[in-house]
């Protein structure tokens, strides 16, 4: 047991994937000599050589095309793309082919590929690297959307999107890549996919959350609890499908949700938690939904982004309201 | 100072003139009388296909189709110098090509017919289904012959695009990869002169298609892509070089599209009836037929067999085809993943009884 | 006055517009001597000529950057894009460069184009031919959504959207491009962005819908007025950004809401809708608000097309289990 | 049969050698001295503002920054071939061309520095601002370029972008249409030699990135890229050429990135020191200098003048740049759209309410 930050996390799933499988390969812009520009596959092309840690030529359509044909295959390949921003020009071979593969050939040739990206706002970096856009892929039947939350998770997911036989987009907390260390053991064993994890119990009101603001969110309910509302706190985790049950059977115990994202608010995934509450808890709810999340603007360049990013006191404040509703 | 430092040129190959007859002596490595004939069945089934298809189509038996009229050479030509275990990543128009591969008329009109069950090729599990995006298929091509690469297996991939391909994005970089990875792969295009309404002059100022493989450092050529001994000859080089470890290789085949885009399109819309006809002159079948008369005593009687074989076969198809029972609706949810999530048990079940219901309606 | 169907509108207002201000132009893939595949832009190229009507080589992605260019040094370019489901490309381009340009530069350059897709299934076409994934869209902060439902309304908006100075896309129901026919003059006027349209007053349950849901949402009203239910009906036309105000000024009336979108389900533009309401009217709600929509699958082939799209009967269900929700 | 049906070459200008002296005669439309002059001057404050810059970086002052170090006579060099209302979109690393377009360092470091307001050029009013999304601005130049001929203005358009980029299918898509429509637009191609860890070779398998515009039937050249007077020239050929009507051209632009990718990078996982140092034999400031001490009587004292205004001129720009007020938060919704859309009024003023109660707690 050692104290593992998230990145390091990722790169020793990674590790333990291809140690495990000798079918998954890495592949990306800067994966193998340079490690990924965050680290993420430090050391793998030194262990696993080039046929197995592929830089890719500067292409992102091309990288996810090259990543279908892979895997249909039966490679298992995993794809970095250097930030979310810079994924889009792969979204007609994500859309129209990697979610689509098995569906198209009834089950002939599928998919299973893992597109990893790191994803959010708050390292001051230059504008396209805070994009939040997870609700995106979230709306494309066929695929999964995962995002860890903690070392832990990070790895376990990591293990779990590789292993599953379709395809996975795995978004990382860039902003918590380093913040957030936690003692684990690398055990090699996967954390299911498509559930939600419960982080905290509690009975007045539910915090529900994925990325980087678990961080925020788990902080709103300690200062919650010191203010004696009980919060429970769940972690999302799979964002596409979701898991509404562990949320339903939540809010219909505690009355009150706040839904935490730092996605811009219209059409984010805390709309469709929203709406589904909405429908499935309607008798149950003391006070209505709240949202706080990212505007509906473009992410500010750094010297604006705290203003930008949901913050503790917002949550606080959300759930105090709701709290207090009547 | 200016000085020279590359150089490149693109050559083009055909052995037969318009009228079948040889423009020189032919290589050693020909392929042989029986592949010829063979790739003629091919050719002739293929036209009497597409002639049906529309019929279907214009009587309500079948969606939206893409004619390969006149192409016939072409589509054959390279699938006829695959092996087996080569892998196919074709577009929508490579109707024979898919046939040469295995996969049955039968499946081919239920893809066409709108059931996903077409794509479900059983004779050529490994070959990918059409790719209607644009130039998409291009891509998975550079995917699927790196992992024949690296499994050492001694096959080749081919895909096929159009010379509206060519413009998009997709296709560059596929080449480019293809070349800097050295995959075994061969890029077919197939230039038909025209992408649905807009003519190939319209599409790049590049004098040859073939070019475009310069860009990416990989060898090219043009084939007389109506004369299938050609066709058949510069594939079967390109991949046995791929196999043996030689890298990619871009074949533009010179062809013409006889046909609307599809059977949405009304062609006369923007090119002359004119231009069709003259085309009718390089007739692809007619030339390969007077070929074998020539060189392989192909007689009248031989044709009027082949036509009835093929006529029989493919009316055999279309009734198994109108046979097919249709899926049942949950399929729609059955292949969207390897298991179904729990996220959408309440949907599948809904479209179970919504089905369920319309029965009973009826 | 004269009968118009929706696809002869957009060509009217495709060639008003071009007819008023010299900036305009069409570009696209066979919009030119073809006038489109589906005759959107039938006649221009012969009253505009090539240097107003721009067929353009095969490559959306090129498109889109290409229009973004022109857009920037004050022309106003309609690019068609032939499906939805060839869109994709141009994501890149959409969503970082066309919905930025002008927060970007703080204002200096900006981005009035107009990017026309086709979009819905029902007409029996090959795959990709059949998407209506404009919730994507509307998640993309900068960019405008608009869906038109009638000849007359398509008239209006397109006009409007050419006029904007902001980039919209402008998605036409194709499945009613000749299904719905309108007797209205096109008088070049444009009708109002960012506004819903009450199509019907009502006082029982709200329909909301957009698109070419509208005619079996308008037909679920008529047949619910037949069983005394009164529905009030609202096409949301812009759908993004979301006029609330007046969907949620209705069902504050009718205490029920039921939204209906071809769409897949999960994080479709209703459940953003549905997430306001529960957000602003929980108080006012006497049933859950309901979501008819397309299934989180993809659109099935031709042959099963049928099972996918919402049907009226679906609507009635859905708006009969609001009325008598207790 | 076989016959070549094209053939193409690619050349290579260059005037000066590493040492400044010339390796043959200079054309007669060589730039003037004063030209040369104030490119040199440009050079300068380029890599002072470069090495600025990274210190303003290293101390929390600027957000990353990518330096231009080593590539300051590409950059420079096209500039100083371009009127003042032709227009340019560049990427990320060409500080030294838009000082040269009139985009002030303070507005340079204020983008760096992560305020929007940096793109907001006061002279350089119609280029595009950097693109950080690699080669998409090869496509806005293509529109842009559409437009300026569109409306007969005889002026020329300029993109840049990496041989990185050159790999990505917006480069290829852009250069398509630029020669099919024959636009006034000169791309120039920085081939640095690396796109952040990835070397040239592993990029593409083309002998030359100045071949990719054989793909697009446009004609372009390989350039010494560390050669000032190269750059400018063959950029000048190539713009008075497309102003008047001759098309798109390429140039690809041989030099070398010094520094790491950006402050963010370490190039030593990569990359060895030596293979860096040996390109300092070839550093474009030493060379222009060598070539200016030679021709045009510059001494030391003009060296010396150089550098302290030019250290002046930084030392001003940073100063301003610390200086300038915060935006307010509201900016964040005031150029989104024309007029903020009634749906995000109450967003807007939520960030001003949530501004207002930090500066009450602070
Ligand atoms: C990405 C994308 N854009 C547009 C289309 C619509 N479309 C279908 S075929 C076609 C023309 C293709 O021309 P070409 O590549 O020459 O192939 P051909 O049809 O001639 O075989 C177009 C534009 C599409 N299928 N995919
Ligand atoms: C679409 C996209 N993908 C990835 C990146 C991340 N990235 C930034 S610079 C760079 C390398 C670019 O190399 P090159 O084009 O040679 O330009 P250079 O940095 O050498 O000037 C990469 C991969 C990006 N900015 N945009
Ligand atoms: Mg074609
Ligand atoms: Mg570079």
């Amino acid at each position: 047991m050692s104290e593992i930050t998230l990145i390091e996390a990722v790169a020793l799933a990674l590790q333990h994937a291809m140690e495990e499988n000798p079918d998954v390969v890495v592949l990306g812009e800067d994966v193998a000599v340079n490690g990924g520009v965050f680290r993420a596959s430090n050391g793998l092309y030194e262990q696993f050589g080039d046929e197995r840690v592929m830089d890719t030529p500067l292409a992102e359509n091309m990288i996810a095309g090259l990543a279908i044909g892979m895997a249909a295959e039966g490679l298992r390949p995993v794809a970095e793309f250097q930030f979310m921003g810079f994924i889009y020009p792969a979204m007609e071979q994500i859309v129209s082919h990697a979610a689509r593969l098995r569906n198209r050939t009834r089950g002939r040739l599928n998919c299973p590929l893992v597109l990893r990206a790191p994803f959010g706002a708050g390292i001051h970096a230059p504008e396209h690297h805070s994009e939040s856009t997870e609700a995106l892929f979230a709306h494309i039947p066929g695929l999964r959307v995962v995002v860890p939350s903690s070392p832990a998770r990070a790895y376990g997911l990591l293990l779990a999107a590789i292993a599953d036989p379709d395809p996975v987009l795995f978004l990382e907390p860039k902003r918590i890549y380093r913040l957030v260390k936690e003692e684990f053991t690398p055990n090699r064993e996967p954390l299911p996919l498509d559930v939600c994890f419960t982080l905290r119990e509690g009975s007045n009101v539910t915090l529900v959350s994925w990325g980087a603001s678990m961080v925020e969110t788990l902080q709103a309910a300690e200062q919650l609890a010191a203010r004696e509302v009980s919060a429970e706190v769940i972690d999302v985790a799979t964002v596409s499908p979701l898991d509404m049950t562990t949320i339903l059977e939540s809010v219909a115990k505690t009355g009150r949700c706040v839904i935490v994202h730092e996605a811009a608010r219209s059409g984010g995934i805390g709309a469709e938690i929203a709406a589904q509450i909405g429908e499935f808890c309607l008798l149950d709810l003391l006070a209505p939904v709240q949202r706080v999340t990212g505007y509906d603007t473009v992410v500010p360049l750094a010297k604006m982004e705290h203003l930008y990013l949901p913050q503790v006191e917002n949550i606080v404040a959300a759930a105090i309201n709701a709290v207090e509703f009547e | 100072m200016r000085e020279r430092i590359a150089q490149f040129e693109v050559e083009r190959i055909g052995f037969l003139n318009a009228s079948g007859q040889l423009l020189e002596e032919l290589p050693d490595d020909i392929a042989d009388l029986e592949t010829i004939k063979q790739g003629y069945r091919l050719m002739v089934l293929t036209r009497l296909f597409d002639a049906r298809a529309i019929n279907l189509q214009r009587t309500g038996q079948l969606g939206t189709f893409p004619s390969s009229l006149g192409q016939e050479a072409v589509t054959i030509g390279f699938a006829l110098a695959m092996q087996k275990n080569d892998r196919l990543l074709p577009s929508y128009r490579e109707h024979g090509a898919l046939l040469c591969r295995g996969v049955t008329l039968c499946e081919q009109l239920l893809y066409w017919g709108g059931d996903e069950r077409g794509s479900d090729y059983q004779h050529a599990r490994k070959d990918f289904p059409l790719a209607v995006p644009i130039a998409t298929q291009c891509l998975h091509a550079t995917g699927v012959a790196t992992a024949v690469k690296l499994r050492g297996e001694p096959q080749a991939v081919v895909t096929v695009c159009g010379d509206g391909a060519t413009s998009k994005g997709d296709f560059a970089e596929a080449l480019n990869v293809a070349g800097v990875w050295q995959l075994p792969l061969l890029f077919i295009v197939t230039n038909n002169q025209w992408a649905i309404s807009v003519p190939r002059a319209a599409q790049s100022h590049a004098e040859t298609l073939a070019q475009k493989a310069i860009a990416a450092g990989i060898a090219s050529v043009q084939v007389d892509g109506n004369d299938l001994l050609a066709m058949e000859y510069a594939s079967r080089q390109a991949l046995e070089r791929a196999r043996a470890g030689g890298g990619s290789f871009l074949i533009e085949a010179m062809t013409y599209r006889m046909g609307d885009h599809t059977t949405a399109d009304d062609a006369r819309r923007y090119r002359d009836d004119d231009e069709v006809s003259g085309h009718w002159q390089a007739d692809p079948l007619a030339r390969i037929r007077a070929y074998l008369v020539e060189h392989a005593g192909w007689k009248k009687a031989d044709e009027e067999t082949l036509q009835a074989d093929c006529q029989a076969e493919l009316e055999q198809a279309v009734a198994d085809y109108l046979a097919v029972a249709p899926q049942p609706p949950e399929a729609m949810f059955d292949y969207l993943y390897a298991e179904l999530p729990q996220a959408y048990a309440a949907q599948r079940q809904q479209v179970i009884d919504r089905r369920g219901q319309e029965v009973a309606d009826e």
